[in-house]
Parts: C-alpha cells; structure tokens; sequence
C-alpha cells in the first residue's frame, strides 16, 4: 500500500475541495495518493480534471470509511 | 454606471442594434393586432410575419412556410421535440448528444422517459461519437436523433453531414439545435426539423424559430389544442428577428472572420495563464464564442469581479446556476467546471475590449488565488496555446485557410483592425 | 387605405398607446439582457421586472412576489391547469365552467383526461350554475375548479364570491381566467390562481401573466425542466404590461362607464334590428364587450363587408374559426352562432364611431338579407331592448346606480360626451 | 300525425340551412312541423335558435330516414 493522504473537504462548496486538494499535496513525493473527501457534486468533476492539469493521475472514486459522500482519488506523478 | 460596460455575454441575448430596436417599432405599429382575424389590421399582422418568415427563409435556405415562430425557445424545444416524437409511435426511443441544452434534454426525457433516452457522448473537444451514434441507430426503435449544430459554451461545431449520412441510412428524422450558429455562420443544411434563437443573434428574447423539412411530421402533444406556434408568437418580435439576421447576413463573413480572430486571442493568452483549461475544438468552432476555467477559482468571484471591472460575462460553474449545478457541457467533455468564464462576442465587440478585458481576466484571477493562498500551487500554461496556431491540424487542412495566430505579446491595436486570422469556413 | 379605420376586435389586441409603445422602445434599451445572470445588465433587466411586477401587483392587490411573467397566454393556461393540477395529485377530475376559453378546457383535458373534466352548465345570459358547481364538489376527488372573471364574447361577469365560498366549503383551489376583465373593471378578489393577458390591456401580444395565492401549488407537468415561466418572458413587453396597466387603471371608472354606455347603445341598436339576437347579460356585464347574431346572414361575409366600410370587428361564427366550429360560448348559452359579430371596445373608440358602425351594420345585415331573399321572413326586434332600460332587475337593485338606456331613436352626438349611463361596479 | 315539410339542406355551410328553413315555412299553418336535413355543425345550434327567436317551438333532434346528417324539427306557432 502506498501513503494516503486524507483531505476532509465535506460541507466545502466548489472551488474549496479542490484548494484544499493543492494545499495538501505541497511536499508529498511522487507516488503518494491523495483522497479529497466531498459531498460537492462538482468536485466529482474538478478533481480528476485537477490531475489531468497538473500532470497527476487521477485513480478514482470510492466510497469513505463513513460512507458520507464521496472519496476521489488522486495518485502523484 | 461610472465604469464603462463590455458585454461579453451575448448568447442568448445580445444588445439590439439601432435597426433591431427600430423594427420592434415599426412592428408594434404595423403588426399589433392579431394576425388570425379577418380584418385589415389583422391582415396587416399576417404580412408582417409572412414578411418576416420570408426574409428569414432566404438567408436559411428554407420556404417561408416551413417556418413557424413560436412564443420563447423552451417552447421550441418542447413542441418539436414532443410532437415529432408522438408522430413516430411505435418508436420509443430518442438519442441526444451529451451537449444539447437542458431544456432540449428535458423535453426529450418528458416525450420518451427517462430511461428511453439515449445520450451519446463527445470527446475532449465537444465532438460527437459518430461511431456511437451509427451503432445506437442500429436498433429500430429510434424516433429523433438530436444533435446540435455548435455548442453555446464551447463553440464546437459537429460534423452534421456526417450525422445526417447516418440518420439517413437509419431513417431517423434530425432535430438540430441551431440556436447557437445561426447568426453566426451559415446555416446548417442538413436537418428534418431546425431550431432557432432569434434573441442569439440580436433579436429581442421572447420568441423561437422552428423549420420543418417537408417530410418531418409533427402530432400535438401538448395540453392547449393549439398548433406548433402555441398560439402564435409576438409579430414585431418577428419582425425584429428577420431585420437583425438581415443585418447579421449582410456582414456574417466578415464579421465572423473578425471575432473569429479576437476569440482566438482570447483563447491564446487565456491558456498563457497558468492552470487555466481552454476548452472546445481550436478551430473548427463559433468564430464569437470560448469558454475556459481558472483552476482555484471561484466563479461566482470571477463574474462578479468582471463585472465590477466593466466586463459582463457568463459562467457555467456551479455555484453562477439556479440549480448549483455544473454546466452538463463542461462536465460531458471532461473540463474544469470551477472558476469558469463563458464568452460570446456580439458584433460591436473591438480588440481594446478584448485586451482589456484580458488584462482585468489576469488581475482577478491572480487576486482570487491569492487570497485563497494558492498562487503557488499552480501547474504551467495548459498547451492550448499552441493548438490554436497548429496549421497543421487536419481539420484545416481541406481549407485554403492559412490560419496565422496572432502573437499573444502583440499590443492591442486601438483602430479596430481586424486581425490578420483566416476564419475557416464552418459548414 | 383609403377608408378612415375604427377598430372595434380589442379583445386580446388593442392598439398599443404612445405611452405603451415608449414602455416598449424604454424596456429594450434597458431590459435586453437576460435577467438571470449576474453582471450589471442582468442586473437591469431583473429591475425591470421587479418594477413592473411591483406596479402591476399593487393594482391587482396582491404582492409582486406573487405574479409570474410566463411567454404568452398559452403557456399560463397550460402551466397554471396542469401544475396545480399535478400537485393535487390523487384528486383526478378538474371542474370548468362551460364558457371557459379552448386553451383553459384543453388544458384541462390534457391534465385530467376528457372523461375526468367535468363542464358546468350556464344560464341563457351565460352565468354558472352554482347548484350544480356545488353538486360537482360534493365528491372528494376535484382537483381543481376553473371559473373565469367575465367572459370575452358576451361580457358576462361571474359571480366569483359565491364561487369562491362554494370551493372554500369543499376546500378546492379556484383558478380565475381574468384574461378578459383586467385593466377594464376591478380585479377579482377571490382565487388561487389568477391568469391575465396583458395583451387585453393594451401591451403587445407575447406576455402572459400568473398570480398565484401563498397557498397555491404548482408542481412541474410540462417537458423542459424549467418553471412555472417556461424560461422567461420579454422584458420589454413586461414593462408595457405595466405601464399600460398603469394608463387603463388611471382612468378605470370613467373609461369604464363611457364603454359601458357605448355599449349599452350598440346593444340597444342592435337588438332594434329585426331578427337580431343580443346575448349576454344586458346589466352585470364588462364595460366594452357585446356580441350578437344577425338571422340569416353569413358571419364571414358580415365580419369581410364591416372591415371593407371601415369597422374592424370579431365574429364567433363558425366560418370565421380556423376549426369551422361555431364559438363553445354562443353554444353553450343557446344562442344564434351564424350571422355573430364580436366588439370590444378600446379607450379610444368615441360615440361617433359606434354611430358609424351601427349604421353600416344595418347596410351590410340588409344587404345580406337581401342577397339570400329572406328579407320579408323576420322576426320582430328581440326583447333585449328593453331589458338594457331595465331598472328593476335584481342584478342592479342592490347598486345605487340608476341605469338609464339611452333612447334608441337619439340623434348621434359629435361632441365625443359620454351617455348618461351609469356603469354598475362589478366584482 | 300533423303535416311535416322535410328541408334538405345537407352538403350546405351556415347559415344556409336556416335561410331554406325560414323560405321553406312560408305559407304554413300554425301547427305543422318542419325537418331540417343538415350535416352542418351549427345548423344544431341554430335551428333552435331560430325557433325560439321567431316564436316557433323546437321539437328535437332525430334521424334522417337515409340516416345521414341531422333531421331538426320545428313546429310552427
């Protein structure tokens, strides 16, 4: 299993989740995960074009351990 | 009002030209009474709208008769949408593009079900799987296929001979959404039913357009016993409608090949902006309409800081709609839907408009992000910017156009002189 | 044209006023932009409506908040009937009054079914039976009961507080189609829903109004995802709608009472030609609307020979009707359908006119007997002329008005006065 | 039986039907009946209205003997 950072951006309107998302992943290396926590439907579609514009992958959706929203997934290049 | 306005959001509803205002004028006076009556003035009413009807069908290549003016859009959507379908039962089935309009896609979801629509999805770019379309067609139980002519938010223009090839094979009637191109460009040719928004190209909001091909039937399925015109529509609405695309005709060319240019300044020095995503095909698109998202961005912040600069443009985030949804364009294509900025270029919008409002662009959003302190978090200009000067692409490639991006370090001109971009002819 | 025009068919299209039109010119220049965006000329725009809701709710006595601009007076129906209809849901029969307009009854068809439409019967002088519209609520699965404020063929007005008492006893939302009577008498007090046609008061075609009451629901029964105003109205005819309500409400009494007897006098002169049948209730009646039928004349042929002496007038007759069915109104109170000539009267129209017309109608009904040979087989003069000077009715018993038909041998005056009639207030 | 006068004025528009029906009753006597032929929407509505407009009574809607269209009865006062 790799590192997985943990973003909690539920409650958070669009752009936050994805803010929150940039702050997270200042100093983690090159393979680490990252899960943004949210409950936006529009960061359904923000993250995963996050990755694509800053050259990371994203991995996908999944559900959090408590079920509330969603779980988006992001690996570092 | 101290700051002086650009409007950079004419879809849907672009500021009426003198002419424009001077025909909902001579409208009123000459086309107020009711135009289904017996007497004079009645008649009066009737020949203004057959005027206009005519006017129209010249620059659409279509009879006058083939046209109905109905009273708002969402009513020409509803009507064809519902009553070609209800004329083809037996036949459950309507397929849509993933970026047709909502009220489109409603309509279609209301006349067949929700679970009998078919949507067929786009690439990157805003282009229809064709190869997806040929093989939902596959199945008899089809009755309309809709797709758009060009999309309103990214300016895409789809490749409708090659749709209407398979509708043809298939014989499905084609409903195209022209509400975005007509104006713009010249009229799509390939159509069973077309859909029109005079207030897209200068005409005041508050009535449709509707051209059936010969051979489209449409039953009412609707609750007023009316025809497809709901009652009729407002005469010096029509009126205004046939002199403003008149007006539009007279310089479409040039006028398309002018702000063909300015968007493609816009969509230069936009992507030169660090994590700003530029969407929509490069070149074979709406010469007046871009779109683009500013990563971190909020848009709500970014139309109401434009704004407050002097530039009035539209958003399809989330949190600029009634519903706080993002708009099902950016979503169908894969595109930043925060922070995002939707553009339409009416005729009178200059190069100093554009570069000033590409400047108030820069210091918003670099504001924006810094106090949501994330100026540094933010990836290199997208490679957008040169796929506007890709000559090379095969889209452009059949036309003699030689498409000559314009430097973005170029300084403004402040004659208006158009700049030096070939227009690609779009179909 | 060389004949001098007076136009008598104001119904749901009056020429527009000096101050209509500037509403028009004023509500283009400022209201052009959509009004739900969020820069400054959106901004403007929702201005515009706001303030025009604002005027027109302070004369209908309600909130502005409460009244919703919809494309045209076909959407309103459709919308009003089918989404108060749908949030009724498990009541599945809609009660109409048999004099209700198509667009209302087929609304209603369309929501309910035919076979759950029930149609309550009117009196000779077009008055719903009350009896039977409480009989009709006696069972608890009416959704809806649809009663208009005065009917736009023969003037009738309804009595909508007996109405409203009987649907508040069986606690079923009442739906006024007021499209004939504002802007002409005091608007309703008692509805759920209250449907008006600016048109009728002088603002172009193209607008339609909705009030709704803080307990009235509506739930979506219509295909494109948007709201009770199907996308939005024109802005520019919203702030005519206002203004010209404002113009008609300044002057409402007194343009009332001089249309009521110009009227009176078109109904007295009219009922003094042989084998003429004046419909319509002669006392508790709109100010400007008459209609009646001429025995053996061809209504076509009447309403085309009118129009060519100068006289702009309507006709229910069934050869006037794109349908060739005669008028569900003058079926429904019994009335003679051929022959029918419909007039309703705007502000402008002077005594002189009416004297004008009068006279022509007895040319062109003599000739037209004449031509069919059965000038020699009529009927004496209808009663009706003396029911006009019928002081003692109790329809006007309880107003102090004392009601004084104006002699139907009186010489025409040219000095424009008004008759000495006093207009009964009406509900 | 009393005497019955048949109009046929079917295939014809309004308000034909009624103008046969009023040259058609000339020189009847007070009591006879007369039948209106008509396929005419209105002419149903317009037969009673003349009957009561001219002091006449409307029997009532039957059959014709060919059973097409409408046959309207009147009787004359």
């Amino acid at each position: 299993m790799t590192e997985r950072a943990i973003v909690d951006a539920r409650g958070m309107p669009c752009p936050r989740p994805v803010i929150e998302l940039a702050k997270a992943v200042r100093g983690l290396s090159p393979g680490a995960e990252v899960a943004v926590l949210s409950d936006d439907p529009a960061a359904r579609l923000d993250v995963p074009a996050w990755a694509r514009m800053t050259g990371n992958a994203f991995v996908g959706v999944e559900s959090p351990d408590d079920g509330e929203g969603d779980a988006l997934v992001v690996r570092l290049a | 009002m101290g700051v002086s306005r650009v409007y950079l959001d004419s879809g849907g509803s672009a500021p009426p030209s003198r002419r424009t205002s001077e025909a909902v004028r001579a409208g009123l006076a000459e086309g107020w009474a009711d135009p289904e009556r017996l007497h004079a003035e009645s008649r009066r009413s009737r020949q203004v709208l057959e005027s206009s009807r005519s006017a129209i069908g010249e620059i659409l290549g279509c009879h006058a008769e083939q046209l109905t003016f109905v009273p708002s859009l969402t009513v020409a959507f509803d009507r064809v949408i519902g009553g070609m379908h209800r004329a083809r039962r037996g036949r459950d089935r309507i397929v849509v593009s993933a970026v047709e309009r909502d009220a489109l896609t409603h309509a279609a979801r209301f006349a067949a079900g929700e679970e009998n629509v078919t949507v067929i999805p786009v690439d990157a770019e805003g282009h229809l799987d064709l190869d997806a379309l040929a093989a939902a067609l596959d199945v008899p139980d089809v009755s309309l296929v809709c797709v758009q002519h060009a999309n309103q938010e990214i300016g895409t223009v789809q490749d409708l001979a090659a749709v209407a090839d398979i509708c043809t094979v298939a014989r499905v009637p084609l409903v195209v959404d022209a509400t975005a191109s007509i104006g713009h460009v010249p009229a799509p040719e390939h159509w069973d039913a077309l859909i029109a928004n005079p207030a897209d190209w200068g005409a005041p909001a508050g009535i449709g357009l509707v051209a059936l091909s010969p051979r489209a039937r449409v039953l009412p399925a609707w609750p007023d016993g009316q025809g497809l015109d709901a009652g009729g529509a407002p005469v010096p609405f029509a009126l205004a409608s046939a002199v403003a695309l008149q007006e539009r005709a007279e310089s479409l060319e040039d006028t398309a090949r002018r702000l063909y240019g300015l968007v493609d300044r816009v969509r230069t020095e936009a992507a030169a902006i660090p994590g700003v995503d530029v969407v929509g095909d490069p070149l074979v698109r709406l010469p007046h309409v871009v779109t683009f998202s500013c990563l971190y961005a909020d848009g709500e912040a970014l139309v109401t800081r434009l704004d407050a600069a002097g530039y009035a443009v539209g958003s399809g985030s989330a949190c600029t709609s009634d519903v706080l949804e993002p708009s099902r364009v950016l979503a169908a294509i894969g595109a930043l839907t925060h922070g995002n900025v939707r553009i339409a270029l009416h005729p009178g919008v200059t190069e100093a408009h554009v570069d000033g409002f590409l400047a108030a662009l820069r210091e918003v959003v670099d504001a924006l992000r810094s106090e949501a302190g994330v100026s540094a978090d933010l990836p290199a200009a997208s490679p957008v910017a040169d796929a506007a000067a890709g000559v090379a692409q095969e889209d452009v490639a059949s036309h003699p156009a030689q498409v000559e991006a314009r430097p973005s370090d170029a300084s403004p001109s402040d004659d208006g002189e158009a700049p030096s971009i070939t227009w690609p002819a779009l179909g």
